[in-house]
């Protein structure tokens, strides 16, 4: 089956994002969204840690660590954007001023709860970060994930068996196979990857999947 | 691209509607945006809901839109002063609702409202009777009234630069009320002195990040009315 | 019987003001501590609309609008002083960071309640500005005020007549009598001026006050 | 006069108890008070409650003050990381107790702490392990949790730059928790990379008022350690 590898996943994510809109990408994968923003859009990215217009890496040798984004690596300031404390910072996601957050996801369930903090286990140190905030107080969260786990189960759940980390926060997710919207109506398929038919992403994630697509 | 300035004021509140809230910066004429007032005064809305820290002053301004009938209702903590003969006429005649507020509570709540806090503890006011038939609460040995964040369609404010971002500095005690308006409103409105090149305000200075921002209007100071 | 004139109160209030101190002076009488610091002492004068190192009043037509005092009198900023926004103001008095404030008052019980913003008249405008936050939140407060009204009557009172400001905030008052302490343990005279005895404030009050002084 | 200088970070530290509270600035290594860290350990303090973003980077700052055993209980929203391997070590073997509160949930409250609030609803966390036991409400139809304050005895931020008067400003995204924290303890102790002199500060520009800052250590940054 056909399926996009994760800089494909990341150029998709980045299409959905609307000239103007303030965007919060989570560490790891989300990350990546930020290479593939169409330069004919002016997209501003939030970093928890306290700076909105983040533009890219620097060269090698001109790291600053004292600019540095959520994932502790260096970045650089756009003009125009702007440092402000923790406090300001989760103001503005937990005030919901930041438009789009992308995050990743050990599971999402149907009704958009996300669970991508801690995965329950006895000996695991847990660490969520500002994972919880930026969930619940984005305007729209988007996860980006495989829809399966490398033992091929589906990370699009009827219901999170991991700990939470927000409940029916999660709008949209993009995966490797398809993209989904997810919510009080249940989870509904919006798009398929080439080769995918709605009924293969039934089939793999075991649920009656809604969708407006041809079968 | 990204681009909030707008040409003139009037363009700028040309969607404030009947009944909105209103947030109005401003401590006193310091940080009062009496342009953005004078052109909403010219839109002719009615049953404004204004939150300020006064009520107006002499006869331009907020106290200008108070005398024009425009405010149902203001949300303030220092309505009574020398000069706010305009509010002091309407609300003895009935004409309008006061909700007072201490003013630290009215800060705090502005600012719970821009944060995403659903209601905060403020030990300010309590016994009071501000705080007649509020909840109250005994935490650590301290006493604490509940109050709710507030929240507004529009803040106008005023600053004295800006970029095309809505990134805006301020100028000395004009700045007051500005920054937390700024964060508590749907849509927030600054009238600037000068609009300045994207990258021009130092980023470690800027008061007032851009996202919380969605339009400017620059009025250069020989334009504007004096403060005094 | 001798009265101390506003200045001279005043002048008495600043003497209990030390180096260093962060002080809020309320609009109204308060203000005039602030002619009579000690110049041997740098103490931080603070105003609620957002600056910290106020100055002395601007040479007349050198008033900047822009750059006033609670009461909306030009003033000036002191080389160290800053500004900042009204949610940090009030989170300065809230949090506890003033170490004085001097406020006015119409009555003070001798328990330490305050009521200093309302008369309670039934066509009174009320306006309370910053007086509860400073009352509650300020390490200290003082209340500054002459010890009778114009009718003769102790504004020292048993219980506060006229509606509170604060419940229990203050701790000294300095009249143009004397000097009191307040609080949980009652009242006290702390001091008198020169030529009023312990007994004749107890007169004026009909208070049972407590005094160290000599009778 | 007001002078809050500390010739060095030792005497900057030197009250700095068993048992105490001590907020430590920094995200990541930016912002970190490595030379004040450096100056606790020699200390030799014990007991130490930290509250912080993250539980210490590689071997040095906060990861050194966990190493040498000086901390029972750390507040943080982020211990877990490639290089939090002491921190790792000493949480596994039951040394260490580990209140874990979501980033912004940390904010808000060391905030309360600095705005002397008893207690806040915030919508973060709510429905989450992180939420078990806590009282909740929903106000407008919206979920939220109540957390109280982190307050603390002492802070240990850094900033770029500072006068006598304790005013800062910061670098970049090293600001991070440290304006919020110097509003939350008690003695806030900060390290700046040069001290100016009264008035050199544009009064707008300031980012932490000298009221909520105690004391200053200057530490030129040819003299600190890399930041890398």
């Amino acid at each position: 089956m056909n399926r996009l590898d994760r800089d494909q996943m990341a150029a998709r994510v980045a299409r959905d994002i609307p000239e103007g809109a303030y965007v919060n990408l989570g560490i790891g994968l989300p990350t990546k969204v930020a290479n593939f923003l169409p330069a004919d859009r002016e997209i501003l990215l939030q970093s928890e840690n306290g700076l909105l217009g983040m533009g890219p890496a620097p060269a090698p040798g001109e790291e600053d660590w004292e600019l540095i984004n959520a994932g502790k690596q260096a970045v650089t300031l756009l003009p125009g954007g702007c440092y402000f404390h923790h406090g300001d910072s989760f103001a503005m996601m937990r005030g919901g001023h930041i438009d789009i957050c992308v995050l990743g996801a050990f599971q999402v369930s149907v009704k958009g709860d996300l669970a991508n903090w801690h995965t329950g286990g006895a000996d695991a140190i847990p660490a969520v970060g500002g994972a919880m905030d930026l969930a619940i107080g984005a305007k729209q969260t988007f996860v980006m994930m495989e829809l399966l786990t490398r033992q091929g189960q589906s990370k699009l759940v009827e219901a999170c068996t991991y700990p939470l980390t927000g409940i029916g926060c999660v709008s949209r997710i993009y995966t490797d196979l398809g993209v989904f919207a997810v919510g009080p109506d249940g989870a509904r398929v919006v798009e398929t990857v080439d080769g995918v038919s709605v009924d293969d992403l039934r089939t793999l994630t075991a649920l009656p999947l809604g969708s407006a697509l041809a079968v | 691209m990204i681009d909030k300035q707008f040409t003139d004021a009037h363009a700028a509140v040309a969607d404030i509607q009947d009944g909105a809230s209103v947030m109005i910066g401003g401590f006193g004429t310091a940080g009062m945006p009496d342009e953005l007032i004078d052109a909403l005064i010219a839109r002719d809305v009615r049953d404004v809901t204004v939150i300020s820290n006064n009520a107006g002053n002499g006869d331009t301004g907020l106290a200008a839109l108070v005398r024009e009938g425009r405010v149902r209702k203001i949300v303030c903590s220092f309505p009574r002063q020398a000069d706010s003969h305009h509010f002091d006429t309407a609300f003895r005649a009935g004409k309008i609702e006061l909700e007072l507020v201490p003013q630290g509570n009215l800060a705090a709540r502005i600012q719970a409202a821009g944060a995403g806090l659903g209601a905060i503890f403020t030990p300010t006011g309590y016994g009071t009777l501000l705080a007649d038939g509020k909840e109250t609460r005994t935490i650590d040995g301290r006493n604490y009234v509940l109050e709710y964040p507030i929240r507004a369609d529009f803040a106008l404010i005023k600053a004295l630069r800006g970029d095309r971002w809505g990134n805006l500095v301020f100028s000395k005690t004009a700045r007051n009320f500005g920054p937390i308006m700024a964060m508590a409103a749907t849509t927030t409105i600054a009238q600037i002195a000068e609009t300045v090149p994207l990258g021009a305000l130092d980023p470690e200075t800027v008061v007032t990040p851009g996202i919380f921002v969605q339009r400017i209007v620059a009025i250069p100071r020989a334009a504007a009315r004096s403060a005094a």
